[in-house]
C-alpha cells in the first residue's frame, strides 16, 4: 500500500481538538505534510509516550504530565513552548440575572471538573478557596470527567451553576457566563513538548507554528488567550 | 362410547390416519414402527393438532376441526406415558411423581406409598431420574402418569425395559384401572402377548 | 497489599457493592423476560427488541451514558417525571449509578439467560403440560430451574460488567465521593494523576477480589447442582 | 440520515470492521479453547485461569488499556520482544486496537461457548468414542458442532463489545485517523465539539447498524440450524 | 473363551457383580430391572471402570484391574446399541449410520445400502434423528453399531419399540453375525422369546 506522507504525530489533549486542526489545515495549505493527530486525555497521553510509544510533539492542558514526563524523559524546560492559555468562567442556565461567584454560592449543585483529576477542576477549587467559598461549596460540588462533561450537565439543565473554560463555554446559547479574576488561581496554559524520541523533519516546524502570532489568532477565535 | 377419534395429520413426507370408534373402556393400538402410533396419542394429548378430524374420548370432546375445539392440553386431563419417559431430570423420583398430583380436587386414586410400592421405587425416591437404570426411568414414568388422577391414560409402550415380573405388574394395575374406574386407556404396544392378556379390542394403524 | 484498607478505601467498596447488588437485582429479572420472550416467542419487533437489548454493548459507553442523562436527567422525558411525580432524581445519585450499571449488564444477561432457555428440552415442557401444569406452572418449575446455568453465568458476567463500569456511570452520574465514586470512578481519578501506581494497583485489586467473590460463589453454584449427575456415563 | 456518508465515515467504518473482525478472528479459537478447558477439565490453576479471563471485565476499559500498555509497548516484555524480533509494534498501530478489542471480548465469548459445551451431553461423546472416535475426533465431531449456539451467541456479544471498545483502545494505541480512529473514538472525537450531534448520532447509527448486521447473521444462522427440529413435540 | 468376565462396580448404594464364563460367541445377559446389565456393557465398552476383576472378550483382555490393563474405548471395537440409542442429533440418519464405519481397515462387513435395507430406513437418511419414531430410531441406532466394523457387539434391548417383523430381521441379522463371522454378541433383554429364538447360553445377573 503506498502510504501518503505524513507531517509530525501530534499527541494532543482533546480539548485543543478545533484550534489544531484548524491550524493543521493552515500547515497542510502552505505546503507541508498534513500532520497526525492523536486526542485523547493528557494522562493516555503521558502514558503512552512513557511506555516507549513514538510521538513527536506532546501537547497538555495539564501542568503535571507535562513536568512528569519532562523529568522523566529528560527533556530540557527550554524545549517546553506555552501555546495557549485560558481563562475560567462562573456559567448558569441563561437566565435573567447574570451569575457570579455570589450567586453560585447559593446554587444547589455546582458542576466543573473533578477538583483532583481534572486540571479544570483544580483551577476551580483554587478560585472557590480564593474567593473563601471552597468550604461552603464543596459538598454541593459535582465532579464531571472532563471539561466536555461539565458543560454537558450545564447545558442540559442538570446543575443549577458550574465552574467552566471560557474557551468552552463561549457561544452556547442555553448558558451565560461571567469571567473570574485571572489571579484567583495558577495561570491556565497549555504547554506543546518536542518528544526525544521524535525523528520527524518537521517537528521544529510545526512547533514554532502553533506558537506563532498566526495561530494565536486561531486559538483568540475558539476563546483562548495568548499563554 | 369411550373412543370415537378420526383424524388426519401430515407429518413431513408421511400423513398419519386414525379411525377408531370403540365402547371399550382399554383399546390397543397397534401397528408397524413409524405408521403413527405415538402421533395419535400426541394428538389425543394435545401436543400435535390434527389437520383435521375429531377427538372425542370418555364423551368429551377434545378436538374437532369442524367446530373449532381445541381444549388446551393441561385440561386434557391425560396420564401419559411418554416412548421416551421425559422425566424432569432436575426433579427427584418423588418431585415426578408429585408433579401432577395435585392437578385435581377428586380424591386421589393413588397415594405415592401404593405407587412406588407398586412399581417397586421405594428406594429411589430421592435420586435424580440420570442415575437410574432404563427400567427403573421406565417405572417412574409410569408412576408419574398413575399419580396424576387421569381421566384419560395413554401407554406408550409402557413394558419397555421392564422385565416380566415388572411388566406383569403393570399389566394388573391396567386391569385394576379398568375395573375400578372408567377411564378410558389407549395402549401401544408391540407384543400380542401383552394383547391377548389384556383382552382387548385392539385396532391397527395402516 | 502491606497497610489494611482505609477507610476512603472501605466506603469505595461498600458503595460499589451497594450499586452492584442493586444493579444485578434490577437487571436480573427484566433480562430473563427479555432472554424467555427471544428464545420462545416469535412476535413483530422481536429483532427490534434483540436489536435494542445490545445497544449498551455496541455504543461506546460515554454515548449509553449521554443517553441515559437525556432520557432520566432532570428534563429528560422520564427523568422529568421521576422527579416531578415520586421526587427521585437519578443524577448524581447512586441510584443513577445503579441504573447504569444495569443497563449495561443487560445485553450479557440475556445472552447467556437466553442460550439456557434454548437449550431447555421443549418436549420437557410438553410432558408438564400432559400433567395439568399451566403455562405459568410449568415455567417456573421447569424452564426456570434448568435454565439455572444461564441465570448464574448471566449473574457472574453482568455482575462483573456492573463492578468495571465507568464510562456511561461518570458521563450519567459524575463521580461524587461516597455516592456516585464506584471503583473503576476512582481508579480513574488516581489514574489522572501521576505517580499513583499504589493507588491505583489497590483499588484495581479489590475489583478483582470482589468479582472473585462472585465467581467463586457461582461455581460453587453450579458444582451443587450437578452433585447428581456426576457418574453418568 | 438524509446525506450519504462522507469518505472520512467511510474510512471509519472500514477501520472498525477491519479491526473488529480481526478481534474476533483472534480471539474466537482462544476463547473456545478456555471454554472447554473450563467446562471439561478440572486441573490446578483453573480458578486462577476462570479468574484471569473475566479480568477485562472487571477492570475499567482505561486500567485494561493501560496494562496492555505496560505489557505490549514497546518498552513492555512482550512489546519489546515483538519490536527487536518482528518489528512489529503494536502501540498507534490498529492491529493494538485487534488486540484490545479481543482481550476486551475474551470474556463475554468464554461465557457463552462454556455454557453450550457444559450442555453438550457426555453420553454423546461415549458413544463416538464406542464407536472408534479418537478423544480429538469425538470433539471436532460432536463437541464441537454442538456448541454453535455457543459459538454464535459469543461472536455476536465479542463483536458488538469490540465494535463499541474505547477505553482500553484509546489508552492503549491512542486515536490515530486512519489507524487506530475507530467508531468509538471517533465520536469521542465529535464529543469534544459543541453542536456536533448530529455528526455523532450518524456515527452511533452507523455503530449500530454494524452490529446489527452481525446479529441478523447470526440469528438467520441459528434458525437455519434448527430448521429441522421445528416440529418436534 | 469368548466371555471370561468377573468384575465387581459399586455404583450409589448397590454393587454390580458378573461372573461369566462362556465359549458362546452369543450371550443373552437377562436379569431384573436395575440389576446392572446396562453397567456391565458399559464395563465391556470401557464407559465405566470396575472397581475389580477382569474383562477378556474374544481373547483380548480389555480390563485387568490387577495387571493394571484399561484398554481405552476408542480401542475396544464395540458395536455398542445403548439402551438409550444416543443418536448424534446434529447428524444426519446416514452421517449417524457413517459415523463409526471407517474405523479399522478391515473389509466393511456391512455396506450402507445393505444395512439401510434390511432395517428399513432407506426413506430416513437424510432426516434428524429428532423427527423419527421411537422404533426408527432404534433401527438406526442399530445400523450404526453394525455399520462400524465392530469386533464386539454389545446389544442392550434391542428390539425395544419394534414390531414383530422388524423385530425378527434384527434376529435374523444377528443370527446371521454368529453363523458367518466371530464376533462376540452379548445380547442383553427380558423377553425369554427372544432368548429362545437365538437358543444361546444365559447369564442372569442376581
Ligand atoms: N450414578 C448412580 N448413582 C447411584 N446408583 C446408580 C448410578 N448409576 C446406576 N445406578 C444403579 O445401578 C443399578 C444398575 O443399573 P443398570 O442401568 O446397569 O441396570 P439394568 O440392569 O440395565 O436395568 P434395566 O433393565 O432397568 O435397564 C441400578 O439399580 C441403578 O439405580
Ligand atoms: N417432524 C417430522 N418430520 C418428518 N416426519 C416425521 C416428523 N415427526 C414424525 N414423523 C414421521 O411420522 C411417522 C409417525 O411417527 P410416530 O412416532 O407416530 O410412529 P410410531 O407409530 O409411534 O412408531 P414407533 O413404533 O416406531 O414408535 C414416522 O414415520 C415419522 O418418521
Ligand atoms: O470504555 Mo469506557 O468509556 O473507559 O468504560
Ligand atoms: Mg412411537
Ligand atoms: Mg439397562
Amino acid at each position: 500500500v503506498p502510504t501518503e506522507p505524513r507531517g509530525p504525530l501530534v499527541l494532543a489533549a482533546s480539548s485543543l481538538q478545533q484550534p489544531l486542526e484548524e491550524l493543521a489545515e493552515q500547515w497542510t495549505a502552505a505546503g507541508n505534510d498534513p500532520p497526525q493527530f492523536s486526542f485523547a486525555s493528557s494522562a493516555a497521553l503521558a502514558r503512552q509516550i512513557e511506555n516507549g510509544s513514538a510521538g513527536d510533539i506532546f501537547i497538555s492542558a495539564d501542568r503535571q504530565w507535562t513536568d512528569y514526563l519532562t523529568k522523566a524523559g529528560n527533556i530540557a524546560p527550554s524545549e517546553v513552548v506555552a501555546i495557549a492559555g485560558n481563562t475560567l468562567v462562573v456559567a448558569a442556565p441563561a437566565g435573567p440575572t447574570p451569575p457570579s461567584l455570589q450567586t453560585l454560592a447559593q446554587a444547589n449543585r455546582i458542576v466543573t471538573g473533578d477538583t483532583q483529576a481534572v486540571p479544570l477542576g483544580r483551577y476551580a477549587k483554587e478560585a472557590l478557596t480564593a474567593a473563601n467559598l471552597w468550604d461552603s461549596t464543596e459538598p454541593k460540588i459535582i465532579n464531571a470527567a472532563s471539561a466536555r462533561g461539565a458543560l454537558v450537565k450545564l447545558a442540559r439543565g442538570e446543575v443549577d451553576a458550574g465552574i467552566l473554560y471560557t474557551s468552552d463555554a463561549q457561544g452556547v446559547e442555553t448558558i451565560a457566563a461571567t469571567p473570574i479574576p485571572r489571579e484567583s488561581h495558577s495561570p491556565i496554559v497549555y504547554m506543546a513538548v518536542k518528544l526525544p524520541a521524535s525523528a520527524h523533519p518537521d517537528t521544529d516546524g510545526f512547533l514554532g507554528f502553533i506558537a506563532s502570532p498566526e495561530a494565536v489568532k486561531v486559538f483568540d477565535r475558539y476563546g483562548f488567550i495568548r499563554p | 362410547m369411550s373412543f370415537d377419534i378420526q383424524i388426519t395429520k401430515r407429518l413431513g413426507d408421511c400423513t398419519v390416519e386414525c379411525v377408531m370408534q370403540s365402547d371399550a373402556q382399554l383399546v390397543a393400538l397397534v401397528g408397524p414402527s413409524g405408521q403413527g402410533k405415538s402421533s395419535v396419542l400426541n394428538c389425543i394429548a394435545g401436543l400435535i393438532r390434527p389437520d383435521s378430524g375429531h377427538i372425542i374420548v370418555g364423551g368429551h370432546t377434545l378436538f374437532d376441526a369442524k367446530r373449532q375445539i381445541d381444549i388446551p392440553t393441561k385440561l386434557r386431563g391425560c396420564g401419559y406415558v411418554f416412548q421416551e419417559n421425559r422425566l424432569f431430570p432436575h426433579l427427584t423420583v418423588e418431585q415426578n411423581l408429585r408433579y401432577g398430583d395435585n392437578r385435581n380436587s377428586e380424591p386421589a386414586q393413588h397415594t405415592l406409598a401404593e405407587i412406588t410400592d407398586l412399581l417397586n421405587i421405594c428406594a429411589l425416591l430421592d435420586r435424580k431420574p440420570a442415575t437410574l437404570s432404563g427400567g427403573e426411568q421406565r417405572r417412574v414414568a409410569i408412576g408419574r402418569a398413575l399419580m396424576s388422577n387421569p381421566s384419560i391414560v395413554l401407554l406408550d409402550e409402557p413394558l419397555t425395559s421392564l422385565d416380566r415380573d415388572r411388566g406383569e405388574t403393570i399389566l394388573t394395575i391396567v386391569d385394576q384401572l379398568r375395573r375400578e374406574t372408567d377411564t378410558p386407556i389407549m395402549y401401544v404396544t408391540h407384543q400380542m402377548a401383552e394383547i391377548e392378556r389384556l383382552a382387548c379390542p385392539t385396532f391397527t394403524l395402516s | 497489599m502491606t497497610a489494611p484498607l482505609s477507610s476512603a478505601e472501605w466506603e469505595i467498596i461498600a458503595l460499589s457493592l451497594q450499586v452492584s447488588i442493586f444493579a444485578i437485582g434490577l437487571a436480573l429479572p427484566v433480562a430473563y423476560g427479555i432472554a424467555w420472550l427471544l428464545a420462545r416467542r416469535r412476535f413483530p419487533g422481536r429483532f427490534i427488541l434483540d436489536g435494542v437489548v445490545h445497544l449498551p454493548l455496541i455504543l461506546p459507553p460515554v454515548v449509553t451514558g449521554y443517553v441515559l442523562l437525556l432520557l432520566f436527567g432532570r428534563n429528560g422525558p422520564i427523568g422529568g417525571v421521576l422527579d416531578d411525580v415520586f421526587g427521585i432524581s437519578l443524577t448524581f445519585s447512586w441510584l443513577g449509578a445503579a441504573l447504569a450499571g444495569a443497563v449495561m449488564a443487560l445485553p450479557l444477561m440475556v445472552r447467556a439467560i437466553r442460550l439456557s432457555i434454548e437449550a431447555v428440552d421443549q418436549k420437557l415442557i410438553n410432558a408438564a403440560k400432559t400433567l395439568g401444569a399451566s403455562r405459568w406452572r410449568a415455567f417456573a418449575t421447569i424452564t426456570l430451574p434448568l435454565s439455572l446455568p444461564g441465570i448464574l453465568a448471566g449473574t457472574v458476567l453482568g455482575f462483573a460488567r456492573s463492578i468495571g463500569e465507568f464510562g456511561a456511570t461518570i458521563t450519567f452520574v459524575s463521580n461524587i465521593a461516597g455516592e456516585t465514586r464506584t471503583l473503576p470512578l476512582a481508579i480513574y481519578n488516581a489514574l489522572q494523576i501521576p505517580g499513583t501506581d499504589i493507588q491505583v494497583a489497590r483499588l484495581a485489586i479489590l475489583s478483582v477480589l470482589l468479582s472473585l467473590g462472585a465467581l467463586l460463589l457461582s461455581e460453587w453454584l453450579v458444582r451443587r447442582s450437578d452433585r447428581d449427575s456426576a457418574h453418568v456415563v
